[in-house]
């Protein structure tokens, strides 16, 4: 078990939260970059790898600001995937 | 420009309705030079993609919801010359006809006011993290899904 | 498209004031598939032209101020696929950050209720006949100017 | 005295009520058009010259309906002049 300041904290929204079955989770900070999270993701299977890295629409936000594949992740950093927003 | 650093009176996310004379007395308290208020209500349609809907429900990324609806606020102030403005977004349940969200500009003139109010709506529905979940009569449940023109509607703001 | 042709409360010119909260339920009434309601609300500011003003008194021409504000409701109703509007206007004596007038516009989709906001302002800012008079501190009493701005405004929605 | 029905009734507004010392009036039907009937009001002299026929920012309705200076006139109609509107 990683400890959240030693970890990287992930969040999943909406539909994504559905299909992947849950909410949140915390990976080691080995990631250097959203890429690199995403790689380990998919391999857990078809949905991870459909819903996030197949998915030209998946939306990326890092500690609250929008972000990109390319992004860099250290430890502490809050990182959440999400489809396009919906509100208004 | 009282208001304009008060951010917890500018953003507001709730699940209970909100009241449009009262926010907006509040939006125009201080600011006697304003001349134009522009307010936007998006409410529940009972209708979406050609079928009827019982419930809407209302999912956000707290914390990131507030940075960005705040975001979107202060671009607004720095490309017209407004008062103040305001945003309140519904989370939640609601029903057909329930109000969802508000956003509401203050200016001395109404040219400012339009364009600022029409731009916060705009990049709010591409930026800004909420999720609407819908349900049929029929008890379907289903996520709605964004819009081509949401998307086009905002990019005719880039500079 | 009930409210369309009720004209008695779709135009109000009136002394007293208005509630906002109060007209915008009126006019959303009966329009289930209303998604976007925009308003603009006018209110004096305390300082035109350089000089702070004590009062403002609104004239207008009874029987034309309705039928040129009926023509230009209906005019936008034509422009855009809208649900209901709706326009008030006070006259007589007025004080600064009092509410002088208000456009409601409601519609299934935003882009057409912003649009169809700003324009009956616009329009009505040169077509109605309504003429505003005020009174400085010092007791001097001046007729408002026009405004080429307002010309200008008005000639960019030119079909 | 020219009863209401055989004449054409005039209205003025805003500074233009104070100019011109009157809010309405009664005049004959004789007169064609706006063009006419203005000509008619300048003859009473400098105010009326200055406030409305060499007055290019003029507004007039006829009926309730914005007019020009070629508009046709005839017995009951209702005339309003007045200078640029102000209001919202």
């Amino acid at each position: 078990m990683t400890s959240r300041t030693s970890a990287i904290h992930i969040l999943y929204f909406a539909n994504f939260r559905e299909v992947l079955g849950q909410a949140e989770e915390n990976l080691p900070a080995t990631h250097n970059t959203v890429s690199e999270l995403l790689t380990t993701l998919a391999a857990r299977g078809e949905p991870w790898k459909v819903a996030l890295f197949d998915n030209e629409n998946l939306q990326i936000a890092v500690n609250h600001d929008i972000a990109s594949r390319e992004t860099p992740l250290k430890a502490g950093d809050e990182v959440a995937f999400f489809p396009p927003v919906t509100g208004g | 420009m009282a208001s304009f650093n008060r951010e917890t009176l500018c953003i507001k996310i709730q699940t209970e309705d909100f009241d449009l004379t009262t926010e907006i007395s509040a939006l125009r308290q201080d600011h006697k030079n304003i001349g134009a208020v522009v307010s936007f209500v998006g409410t529940v349609r009972d209708m979406n993609e050609g079928d009827e809907v019982s419930v809407l429900e209302l999912e956000h990324y707290a914390g990131m919801t507030e940075k960005s609806l705040e975001k979107i606020r202060l671009e607004a102030h720095q490309r017209w010359s407004l008062e103040a403005s305001m945003i309140i977004h519904r989370v939640g349940k609601l029903l057909p006809s329930d109000q969802i969200v508000l956003v509401a500009v203050a200016s001395q003139h109404r040219e400012n006011a339009f364009h600022a109010a029409h731009f916060i709506m705009d990049y709010l529905k591409t930026n800004a993290p909420f999720w609407k979940k819908e349900t049929l009569p029929n008890g379907d449940v289903r996520w709605v899904d964004s819009r081509v023109s949401d998307q086009e509607a905002a990019q005719r703001w880039a500079v």
